[in-house]
This record gives structure tokens, C-alpha cells and sequence, in this order.
């Protein structure tokens, strides 16, 4: 009788699956989920790009509509040489989103080799880290410059020169991340229930390592996107005829009296998208904290 | 500690070594030369090989090394372009980027900091959430778009500050100033609310409280200086990152600053100019580094307890 | 002196219930309806396992426990005449380690650790008197700390904390506890993360010191043992609840609540010879999950539908022995006393 | 070290023969060690199948590395383990492998020892996949549900996640993962010290009652007198890093003769139900540092006997009685 009843009030009370528990907390935070939002509407102009605006808008330029200011035809309306503003951020958000994204990745990628390295390995993790501690020193702004300088700044190297500067900040995040479960009993138990380095990695590291690091790398999104539209603004990055957003308000500060609104929408264009970015990984933190997990 | 200091101080002097060598060897291995850089594209091969090797651009890898380090402590490198003595050049240009920086960045260190105590000790409320939602949002918007931001504003509509240079005075250095203090808040005020609550979440704020602390010193003499740690972290490496980041401001007000020095340097691929921006930021960033060292242990007695 | 009444109680407790609000939606009892009494010079034992309460409700008297979300939704906590609940802070702070001080369980986290322990102690002692000298307070916290049995005094004044041990620590605790001679001490579990010989010296010292300076104490722990050798009076709490109060001996010879049967059979006395430990069945219910009515009716081998809906009036089993069970009802009178 | 005279003759199933554990603890210059840590020192005994050992000391006595080092978690400094007479100590990992299988380990906190990321059954099952490859995955599952059922709990919760369960919940859990691989001896460290009192005994017997149904043989570490004497057959008793006093249960427990055992008996606040207890033997001071340790007995520092040969000379084991043995001068 009293097992039984035992029984009933254990599956009353818990029957919740963890995932469904971060997603309810997720969408409980507004500001995320406007985070959210935005963040859909950038992925939908970046796939869907050429059958909002065709391609040819971003570079065909109409000397009649010069300078024109918004209105149904032209959205955003047009340069000083009469572009459609519109379609060259539509345009621009696969070129800026997709730097901040690639940087992050490929820094990411091998950011955490390293770090799995490190952790894994006493001797390797004394060589990495001093290799960083001499990469930390470089000034990350002017090892960005001088790899632009040297090598052109077309959208691969932007991606690339990124990525360079933010490996040593992600292996030192990362790796500490994996020291701090290397640690734990749980590790110390698969071993002895048998469990090898390969399926340790896979089955208990990773997954509990994995929320940080995709709330770190979301961020770091945001970071690596403004980066990419700075350095493009300050002529180093990609160049003014293309539509990246920071090359485009590089190109509009010639125009500044004249034409403000050509500094103004790509710049709400970077703010937006970076603020969404930003919420979307603080109310993913705030979703997966173990703290909140009771 | 003294011995400690010496220590750390006799380590910078390999790691400086290793970053100039990085940089001398990005600079050296990759395409292009000064003579290409700098002299119309027309000019003969002939002239521009001349060129190059009047100013050290040539020969051996090791030797033209050997002779920028012979140069930096002889204290008299040239310029490629100039010819001109570059710690010259830079006693005319670091102090404009010192002054701007230093000031953004102790204006965004008071400001941010009290801000963050403020948010932390009024947790979730009206203030608290006003100055998040702020920080969020200026977090997102970069330098460079507050500075064009300024200009749109204050130079172009209403016309009230230059948009470049020097040449009004104390009005010059407001918008730089500015662009380097807004953009700095929003980290340090969210660093310091979360070092803040977590210290005011330990188990010596409730016995503090216990024997009768008012808030005010609960907050003040026990909370804060255990929060201090992590702030004067972040401040220090960012003074560094601060003078670094100085490059998008000079550029966009044609500040003469050590920036601007840098970024032309690179795009005329004046290497001894390079290596010598990136040896004095480097220094600073590891002066930075061993200063943390110092303020840890004259604030934690545990630590201070290690270097005995 | 401000205490009015002599044979009153120092501390009366009435009906004292603590809520924390976790979210918008979400409301945790943590303390339902509690009263109790603590006489001069008396010690009150407070016993539960985690999660029933005890550190909530001591916390409370000294308004201790996290403020943003901590709601007393009823009750008093009369000190001297006063009701805690309703001071000032100013007030509060005038109370705090000065007439009422508290210890905690970590010693180890207790004290600030940028800070000496002479620093922390005279902080204590110029916080209640402002214009003492600076000599006079050394003075004062020096023959503290030497009063809880602390060879060197002088050396330990400028020792941090990271440089003792948690007995020692949890020493300089009660030092500075005791400076103010407070007219009561809280204890939270003072000897719980300490190893049983330095648990047995803290013990002993803390007798010591009762009697000498006829401190009125309230020590709450989840060590029958502890209560057994501490407490004149003992309190058992479960799930938020009081379940039983009474004389130490006379609760723990004659336990009426079946909470506190199963809690005392379940600690293997030294002649006790059977092959299995007896025990409560089931888990300590989380704050979330605890059931409605009495909170123990889901383990309890007696529990009817009843016990499910309400929380039983209290029942007086012998002179000054309390306890709140359906059971008792059902049972007729003498169902305390075998 | 043969000091010890077991009853139980043949072949010994578990063996420690002189187990030392050497941290260190200060380097030179030249990264050579100039002093250590000493964890464990020269500790060995022997446990028969079926039977449980307890240790028993305070913080910091080494009986931690002393089932870590049986767990090959750490290598000793010294000396070896001997499982059913082999040595097991310097095996390489595919040799020991089936040593593994049979050694299992049991935390004292049930909430880092559980991945946060799986659900219970995977957690169960993890080791019969590694250990017992001949199971299908239908029988891997039967196997993991009746071994949860064997620990108390029900079949809904192997899909459940640590956290969804109670400290109680979890260390059955933790004790169903030991289960799984079918082991022979398991080390329970400090594995009910962190429960609430009334599960605590739930705890202890459910271990007993597996240990009855499965033959097991219990490793039990603890700092809870009352708890070891309830589920161990000998009991040693250590201090810094040594055994100090060993025996059958009742006998260490009605005779405990080391004054260092007497003052661990004692102090524990033992209840009896309306009894004041009666004046104890206190130990003064704190447990001196296990770095570089003095010649002589370590614990002359805090022993209300200690006289000037304690402080010189290590003392000598003596045996008190048949399976009772105590190292000290006061019985030399």
C-alpha cells in the first residue's frame, strides 16, 4: 500500500525531461526570445537572399534615383549612385553574419582540439600553454592588422585572421571547461565501469562540456561579427563595393552630410543583429544553468 | 614578492623576444616589399630593388633581425619611410594615444565599476534591469559605429566638436574620449554586478551580517574587496586591449596616435616600425600582467602567503 | 537591562512561518506555524534531517536569510519584549552579535578571508561599542580568544583564516560570538564539518562556556548524539513542521511523533546487537514535493487519509512534552508513555 | 608484517602487503622533491571473501588513498595489491582489465559521481557493455532493471536524470553501477556520509543484504565509528597515514586499546536515549601536518600519555589478544 503510493507520487512529480525543462525556461525570458526571433529573420534573409532582392540589385546602380530616401520601391532607399540599400544588407547579412559565423567556427574547431589536447595530456598541455601565453601577448588588434596588411583583406582572410586571433581564448576557456569535468567522480567512475578514452570523451565530456561551450561560441559570434564589420569600416577588412555592412558604412562616411542614411542602416543593421546574438546567448545560459536545474 | 616581481620581470624578456620574432617573421615571409608598397606601381624593378636595400630590406633573414635588435638597443631604428629615428616618433605620437586611452579608460573603469556595485547591491530591481538592458545593448554596439555615431550628432548636425584632428584643444579629445569610455562600460559594469553578487553570496557576508555590520559595510569592507580580484583582472588586460583598439579611433578622428602610426606602417610594409609598435604594446599588456600579480597578492593574503 | 520580565522566556517564537518565493508562479514553504520557547541560561536543541527547516528558523530570528526572497508571511519573534519581524534595520543590527550572535556550520567559509582574525574580532567588538579604544578592544578580543582555549592569542590576532584549521576556526567563531556576552547564541550546525575529536573538543568548550556565562542557547543539529549531550529542551522538526518538543530525556525515553520513533531507532545505539539497522522508509521530500497535510504522512507507517489533508492540532503528552500526530488522538491519552 | 594472525587460512582474497602513498609536496630549484606527503605508510591487511574491512579515521589519515590506491586510481609509492593471491599492482591496462571488472568503487558524494548528461539506466549499463560483451541488448536492459530493483528502486527510474532524484536515490544508483560488472569486492568510500541519518541506515542495509544475496566483499572506509562497527567484520583504525590499532569488530570495539582509538570511540556524542554521557578523553590540539612526518609515534603529539620514548622511537606492533593487536609503547 505505502509502496505504491510511494510509487505514484515519484511519478507525479517526476516525469519533467531536462530538455523540455531548458526550453520552457528559455522562452519565459523575453529578451531572448526577441534575441530569437531576430535571429531567425537574419538566417531567413541569408537563405533566402536572392529571391528576396535579386542579385543583381546589390551591384546595379540607377543614376536616376540617386540618393533617394525610403520608399515602396527602394526600402531603405539609395546610395550616391543609386543601389538599392535594401538588397545590398540583405546581401551584406550573408557576408557579415557569415564571417562572424565561419571566424567563430574554425576557431572553435581547433580551439577545442587544442584544448581536449591539453586536457587530455599533461606534457602537450605545458607546451600549448606557453605557445599561448606568447599568442595572448601579441595584441590581438595588431596581429588582425598586420595578417590583413600582408595578405589582402578579401572575406577568407577576414574569416581566417579572425579565427587566428580568437584560438588562444577559446583553448584557455575550453580547456579549463574540460579540466573542470576531467576532475569530477562521474569521470573517475566511467573509467573504472571499463569505459575508454574514445567513449569517455564522446559519451560523458563532451555533453557535459557542450552548453558552455555553444553559449561561449554564440557570443563569441556576436564579438567575431563586429570585429569583421570594424575592421572592414577602417579599410582593412572587405572592401567598399561589396555589400558587407562594415564596408558599406566605411563607404558612407563620405556622405555624411549629405546622405545620413546610408551610415544609419547598416550600422542599426550591426547593432540588431549583434544585440540579438547577445540575448540569445545570455537567455541560453541562463536556460542551461545547472544551477537552475532542480 | 621582490623575488617573485624579478622573476616575472627576467620572463618578459623571452616573451617579448618570441612576439617581435612572430612579427618580424609575418612580416619578412609574406609577399610584397616596401619599394611595392610605397612607390608608384610603374616604377622599375631596378629602383625598387635600390629602394629596399637602402632601407635594410634586404639580405639574410637572421642579419636584417639581428640588426632591428642591434638598432633597439643602440635606442635608434629608422623608419622605412621617414628615415627618421622611430623612438622619435614615438615620444611625438604615444602620449596622444596615452592621454585618450588612459582617460576612456579610467572614465569607463569609475563609471563601470560603480555602476556594477550599484546593479549588484540592487539586485532585480527597477535599476538593476534599467542598467542591464542597457549594458546589453550598448555591449552590442561597437566603438567605432559610437564614434560615427558622435560625428553624425555633434559634428555634422550640430555642429558643436570637430569630426578630426587636434587642433581645438580640449574639444578635440572629447568624442575619442567618449567612444572609448561607452564602449568600455558595459563589460566592466557586468563583470563587476556578477563578481559582486557571488561575493555577496558567500558564507562570510551572512556572518558579517551576524555581528551587526550595517549594509553599507557589509557591502564596502567585505564584499567588495573580495570581488576586486576578478575586476582588476579585467581592467588590467584591458587597459592593454584598450591602447590596441586605439587604431579604430585614431582612424576615424585622424588622432596622430600611435594607431594611425601602426596602421600605416603596415600598409607600407614598414617592418622595424611594426615590430617596435608591437614590442611597446606587448610590454605594457605583461607590465599589466605582473602588476595584476602585485595587486593579488597585496589583496589576498593566501596568495601573498606563496611568495614567502 | 532591557529584559522586563525574569521568569518569562528570553525568546518566544509564535506561529512563525517562512516562505521563499523562487519565481513569478512559485512559492516554497519552508516553515509552517512553529512556536517555541527559550528560557535564561537554557539550551534548545533543535533536530531534523536537510531540508525540514531548523537552519531556516533560526535564521529567521536574526532576519538572516536571504531578504529578496524571503517572505514571513505570519508569526512573531519576541526578543525582550520585541518582535524581530518588525524592527528596523537599525534596530536589527543593534541586536545582532550584540544581544543575539550566531555561528555557523563551515568554519572554513565563516570568516572573510582577506581579513585577520584580530581584524574581523575587533570589528565585532567596536561595531557595539564605537568609542572604545583601540588597546581596550585588542585587550578585549585577546582574553576572547584565549577563553576559548587558543594557545598564542597574540600570534593567532594576526593569523588569516586560511592558515588554521577548521577547529580552530570554528574557536575564533565562538570567540567572537561570545565578546558582546550575548543573552543568546544560535548555533547552526557548529560542529557538523568537524572530525569527531576536534567535534568533542568544540563541545566541551561550548558547556564551558555556557556555564559560565549562563548564555541561553539554541543548537541546531540533524547528531542525536550532539542533542543528547547539549540541549535541556529538544525540538524535532520535519518538512517545515514542529513534530515533537519536550525535556531531552523525557522525548527521547518516551517519543510519541512516529517521525521522531523512526529517527531515534535508526541510530544504532552501542548495545544494540540486530543484524539490519532499523529504518524510516522513503526519501526526505524536496521543498517542491512535500506533501500536503502533515508532511510526514507518506513514510509514516500510521498515516490515514486524515493525515493527508491537515496538520493536527498539538497534543500535550506529559508536562511540557508537545507533539502533533493524528495517531496520538486515536490513541487515547496515555499513548506517550509506555 | 606479519603480525597479524588471521583466522581464515588459504588464500586471502583482497591483500594490501605494505600499500605507501608519497605525494609530493615542495620542490627545489632543480624540480627535485625535497619533502613529501606522506598519505599512507607501510599499510597492509587482508580481507577474506565475503567478509567486509572497515577503516576507520579522521580527515586526512590516508584511508581515502588507501582504497584509491586498491582501485589502481593512484599507483602506489609502494608495495602491492593482491587480488585472489595475484599482484596487481604494476599490470598493464589490457592485463588488469578483468581486475577491473571485479573491483568496484562506490563515492562519498552522490552528486559528482553521477554524469549529470545520462539517464540512471545508461549509467547502469555502461558497465555491463564494457564488461560483459555477451549480453544482447534486451538482456542488458532486463539486467540493468533488476539490479535497480535490487537497490530499491523501480523501473521508471532508469530513465530518469541524476538530478531527478534525492541524495538517497542517487547513492543507490551509484551502488547499482558498482553492481553492474557482477564485481566481487567493492570500496565504499565514506559512501553514506553525506546522507541524512534515517537514509544512512537504508543505505547500510541494503548494502548488507547484497552483500548476503551476492557474496560481496566490502572495502568500508568511514569516519563514523557507529556505522563501521555495524557493517564491518575487523575494523583497522589509522592515523596520519598508519594503522594504529586492528582487530575483529567487538574486539576493537569493546577493547579498544590505543589512545588514539579510545579518544575516535568516545568523543562521537554516542546516544543513549535520556543517559548523560560520561566524561570523555579529550585530545588536545589538531592533527599535525602529514608533510615529512617526525620520527617516532605520530601521534605523541595529541596522546594525553606520550612520554619521551613515543616522541623517538616508532612504536612496535603487540598483539592484546587473539585477532587484537595495537601499535604502541603503552603495551610494548
Amino acid at each position: 500500500m505505502r509502496e505504491k503510493k510511494l510509487k505514484e507520487t515519484i511519478q507525479a512529480t517526476r516525469t519533467r525531461s531536462m530538455a523540455r525543462d531548458v526550453v520552457k525556461r528559455f522562452f519565459r525570458n523575453k529578451a531572448a526570445v526577441f534575441g530569437l526571433i531576430v535571429i531567425l529573420v537574419v538566417l531567413f534573409f541569408i537563405i533566402f537572399a536572392n529571391v528576396i532582392a535579386p542579385k543583381e540589385l546589390v551591384t546595379a546602380y540607377d543614376v536616376r534615383a540617386r540618393m533617394a530616401g525610403p520608399s515602396a520601391e527602394h526600402l531603405f532607399g539609395t546610395d550616391n549612385i543609386g543601389r538599392d540599400t535594401f538588397a545590398r544588407i540583405v546581401h551584406g547579412t550573408r557576408i557579415t553574419v557569415g564571417i562572424g559565423v565561419g571566424a567563430t567556427l574554425l576557431s572553435l574547431v581547433l580551439g577545442a582540439i587544442l584544448a581536449a589536447v591539453c586536457a587530455l595530456f599533461r606534457k602537450a598541455d605545458m607546451v600549448i600553454m606557453r605557445i599561448v601565453d606568447v599568442w595572448n601577448c601579441i595584441p590581438a588588434i595588431l596581429l588582425a592588422l598586420v595578417l590583413l596588411a600582408v595578405f589582402g583583406g578579401s572575406v577568407g582572410n577576414l574569416i581566417a585572421t579572425l579565427a587566428i586571433v580568437n584560438i588562444p581564448g577559446f583553448t584557455a576557456r575550453i580547456r579549463s571547461v574540460l579540466l573542470n569535468i576531467v576532475e569530477q567522480d562521474y569521470i573517475q567512475a566511467a573509467r573504472i565501469s571499463g569505459t575508454g578514452t574514445g567513449r569517455l570523451v564522446l559519451r560523458h565530456i563532451l555533453p557535459n562540456a557542450v552548453n558552455t561551450i555553444i553559449v561561449d561560441a554564440t557570443m563569441t559570434i556576436s564579438a567575431m561579427m563586429l570585429s569583421a564589420a570594424g575592421l572592414s569600416f577602417i579599410g582593412m577588412g572587405v572592401s567598399p563595393p561589396s555589400p558587407e555592412w562594415g564596408a558599406m558604412l566605411n563607404y558612407a562616411t563620405e556622405y555624411y552630410r549629405t546622405n545620413p542614411m546610408l551610415l544609419i542602416i547598416p550600422g542599426a543593421a550591426v547593432v540588431i543583429t549583434a544585440l540579438a546574438i547577445n540575448l540569445f546567448g545570455d537567455g541560453l545560459r541562463d536556460a542551461l544553468d545547472p544551477k537552475s536545474l532542480k | 614578492m621582490g623575488k617573485y616581481i624579478i622573476k616575472r620581470i627576467l620572463y618578459m624578456i623571452p616573451m617579448l623576444f618570441c612576439v617581435i620574432l612572430v612579427i618580424f617573421l609575418i612580416m619578412n615571409l609574406t609577399p610584397g616589399d616596401p619599394a611595392s608598397n610605397i612607390l608608384p606601381i610603374t616604377t622599375q624593378q631596378s629602383v625598387k630593388d635600390a629602394y629596399n636595400a637602402s632601407v635594410g630590406y634586404t639580405g639574410p633573414l637572421g642579419l636584417r633581425f639581428l640588426n632591428y635588435l642591434k638598432g633597439l638597443f643602440s635606442g635608434n631604428i629608422l623608419s622605412y619611410t621617414t628615415r627618421e629615428n622611430i623612438f622619435g616618433e614615438l615620444a611625438i605620437r604615444f602620449p596622444i594615444t596615452l592621454r585618450v586611452g588612459l582617460i576612456g579608460f579610467l572614465l569607463a573603469a569609475i563609471i563601470g565599476v560603480s555602476l556594477g556595485i550599484l546593479s549588484a547591491v540592487k539586485q532585480y530591481s527597477f535599476v538593476d534591469t534599467a542598467l542591464t538592458v542597457v549594458a546589453v545593448f550598448f555591449g552590442s554596439v561597437p566603438a567605432f559605429l559610437i564614434a560615427t555615431a558622435g560625428v553624425l550628432l555633434f559634428s555634422v548636425r550640430l555642429g558643436v566638436l570637430p569630426s578630426f584632428g587636434l587642433n581645438a584643444g580640449i574639444k578635440s579629445y572629447i568624442m575619442p574620449v567618449a567612444a572609448l569610455t561607452i564602449s568600455g562600460i558595459p563589460v566592466i559594469s557586468r563583470m563587476t554586478r556578477s563578481s559582486m553578487l557571488s561575493a555577496l553570496n558567500q558564507d562570510y557576508i551572512r556572518t558579517a551580517r551576524a555581528k551587526g555590520c550595517s549594509e553599507r559595510r557589509v557591502i564596502w569592507n567585505h564584499a567588495l574587496k573580495n570581488a576586486s580580484l576578478p575586476i582588476i583582472t579585467l581592467l588590467l588586460t584591458g587597459f592593454a586591449g584598450v591602447l590596441g583598439g586605439s587604431v579604430i579611433v585614431e582612424q576615424i578622428f585622424s588622432l596622430p596616435g600611435i594607431g594611425l602610426y601602426m596602421l600605416q606602417a603596415m600598409n607600407a610594409k614598414n617592418v622595424p616600425v611594426v615590430m617596435t609598435c608591437a614590442l611597446l604594446l606587448a610590454f605594457i599588456f605583461m607590465v599589466a600582467m605582473v602588476l595584476m600579480d602585485i595587486f593579488f597578492a597585496l589583496i589576498d593574503p593566501k596568495i601573498r602567503a606563496r611568495y614567502k | 537591562m532591557t529584559n522586563t520580565t525574569d521568569n518569562g522566556p528570553l525568546l518566544e517564537v509564535r506561529n512563525l512561518s517562512v516562505d521563499f518565493r523562487i519565481d513569478r508562479k512559485t512559492i516554497l514553504h519552508a516553515v509552517r506555524e512553529v512556536s517555541f520557547t527559550v528560557g535564561s541560561g537554557e539550551t534548545l536543541g533543535i533536530l531534523g534531517e536537510s531540508g525540514c527547516g531548523k537552519s531556516v528558523t533560526c535564521m529567521s530570528i536574526l532576519q538572516l536569510n536571504p531578504a529578496r526572497t524571503t517572505i514571513y508571511p505570519a508569526g512573531e519573534i519576541l526578543f525582550e519584549g520585541k518582535d524581530l519581524l518588525r524592527i528596523s534595520p537599525k534596530e536589527m543590527q543593534h541586536i545582532r552579535g550584540n544581544r543575539v550572535s550566531m555561528i555557523f556550520q563551515e568554519p572554513m567559509t565563516a570568516m572573510n578571508p582577506l581579513y585577520t582574525i584580530g581584524t574581523q574580532l575587533m570589528e565585532a567588538v567596536r561595531l557595539h561599542r564605537p568609542g572604545i579604544a583601540k588597546a581596550e578592544a585588542r585587550e578585549l578580543v585577546l582574553e576572547a580568544i584565549a577563553s576559548v582555549r587558543i594557545p598564542n592569542p597574540d600570534r593567532i590576532f594576526d593569523t588569516y583564516p586560511f592558515a588554521l584549521s577548521g577547529g580552530m576556526l570554528q574557536r575564533c567563531m565562538i570567540a567572537m560570538a561570545m565578546l558582546a556576552r550575548p543573552k543568546l547564541l544560535i548555533c547552526d550546525e557548529p560542529t557538523t564539518a568537524l572530525d569527531v575529536t576536534i567535534q568533542a573538543q568544540v563541545l566541551e568548550l561550548m558547556n564551558e562556556l555556557k556555564e559560565k556565562e549562563k548564555t541561553s542557547i539554541i543548537f541546531v543539529t540533524h547528531d542525536l548524539g550532539v542533542i543528547n549531550e547539549m540541549a535541556d529542551r529538544v525540538m524535532v522538526m520535519y518538512g517545515g513542521r514542529k513534530c515533537e518538543e519536550g525535556e531531552t530525556a523525557e522525548v527521547f525515553l518516551h517519543p510519541a511523533h512516529p517521525y521522531t520513533k523512526g529517527l531515534i531507532a535508526s541510530h544504532p545505539s552501542p548495545d544494540y546487537t540486530g543484524r539490519r539497522l532499523p529504518t524510516i522508509p522513503g526519501g526526505v521530500p524536496s521543498l517542491k514535493d512535500m506533501p500536503k497535510g502533515c508532511p510526514f504522512n507518506n513514510r509514516c507507517s500510521l498515516a490515514t487519509e486524515k493525515c493527508a489533508g491537515t496538520f493536527p492540532e498539538y497534543r500535550e503528552i506529559s508536562e511540557d512534552h508537545l507533539a502533533g500526530c493524528f495517531a496520538l488522538e486515536q490513541q487515547g491519552e496515555n499513548h506517550g508513555r509506555v | 608484517m606479519e603480525e597479524y594472525k588471521y583466522e581464515y587460512h588459504g588464500r586471502f582474497f583482497l591483500e594490501a602487503d605494505g600499500l605507501s602513498m608519497h605525494f609530493p609536496a615542495k620542490t627545489d630549484a632543480f624540480g627535485r622533491t625535497t619533502s613529501w606527503i606522506h598519505a599512507a605508510d607501510r599499510v597492509s591487511f587482508k580481507v577474506p571473501k565475503g567478509k567486509t574491512l572497515g577503516i576507520v579515521g579522521e580527515s586526512g589519515c590516508g584511508k581515502s588513498t588507501v582504497g584509491k590506491m586498491l582501485m589502481n586510481i593512484y599507483q602506489p609509492t609502494e608495495g602491492r595489491v593482491l587480488y585472489d593471491g595475484v599482484d596487481i599492482t604494476h599490470l598493464s591496462g589490457k592485463q588488469r582489465r578483468p581486475y577491473v571488472k571485479k573491483m568496484q568503487l562506490v563515492w562519498q558524494d552522490p552528486y559528482s559521481s553521477l554524469d549529470p548528461r545520462m539517464r540512471a539506466g545508461a549509467i547502469v549499463e555502461e558497465g555491463m557493455r564494457n564488461f560483459l560483451p555477451e549480453l544482447s541488448e534486451q538482456q542488458r536492459r532486463e539486467k540493468m532493471l533488476q539490479i535497480l530493483n535490487m537497490c530499491g528502486l523501480y523501473e521508471e527510474h532508469a530513465s530518469f536524470y541524476p538530478h531527478q532524484f534525492s541524495g538517497g536515490q542517487r547513492q543507490r544508483v551509484c551502488i547499482a553501477r558498482a553492481l553492474s560488472t557482477d564485481p566481487e569486492l567493492i570500496v565504499c568510500d565514506e559512501a553514506v556520509s553525506a546522507l541524512d541519518v534515517s537514509i544512512q541506515a537504508q543505505i547500510i542495509n541494503l548494502l548488507m543484504d547484497l552483500q548476503e544475496q551476492m557474496q560481496l566483499t566490502y572495502l568500508f572506509i568511514s569516519h563514523d565509528l557507529n556505522i563501521v562497527r555495524f557493517i564491518s567484520d575487523e575494523i583497522i583504525v589509522m592515523y596520519l597515514g598508519q594503522i594504529v590499532e586492528r582487530g575483529t569488530t567487538e574486539k576493537v570495539y569493546l577493547h579498544r586499546a590505543h589512545p588514539y582509538t579510545k579518544a575516535l570511540f568516545s568523543p562521537t556524542p554516542v546516544f543513549t536515549p535520556g543517559k548523560k554521557p560520561e566524561k570523555k578523553t579529550l585530545l588536545q590540539g589538531d592533527v599535525i601536518s602529514p608533510v615529512d612526518p617526525p620520527a617516532g609515534c605520530r601521534f605523541a603529539s595529541r596522546c594525553p600519555y606520550a612520554q619521551e620514548k613515543c616522541r623517538k622511537e616508532d612504536p612496535p606492533w603487540s598483539n592484546l589478544e587473539e585477532d587484537h593487536y595495537v601499535k604502541c609503547h603503552l603495551f610494548a
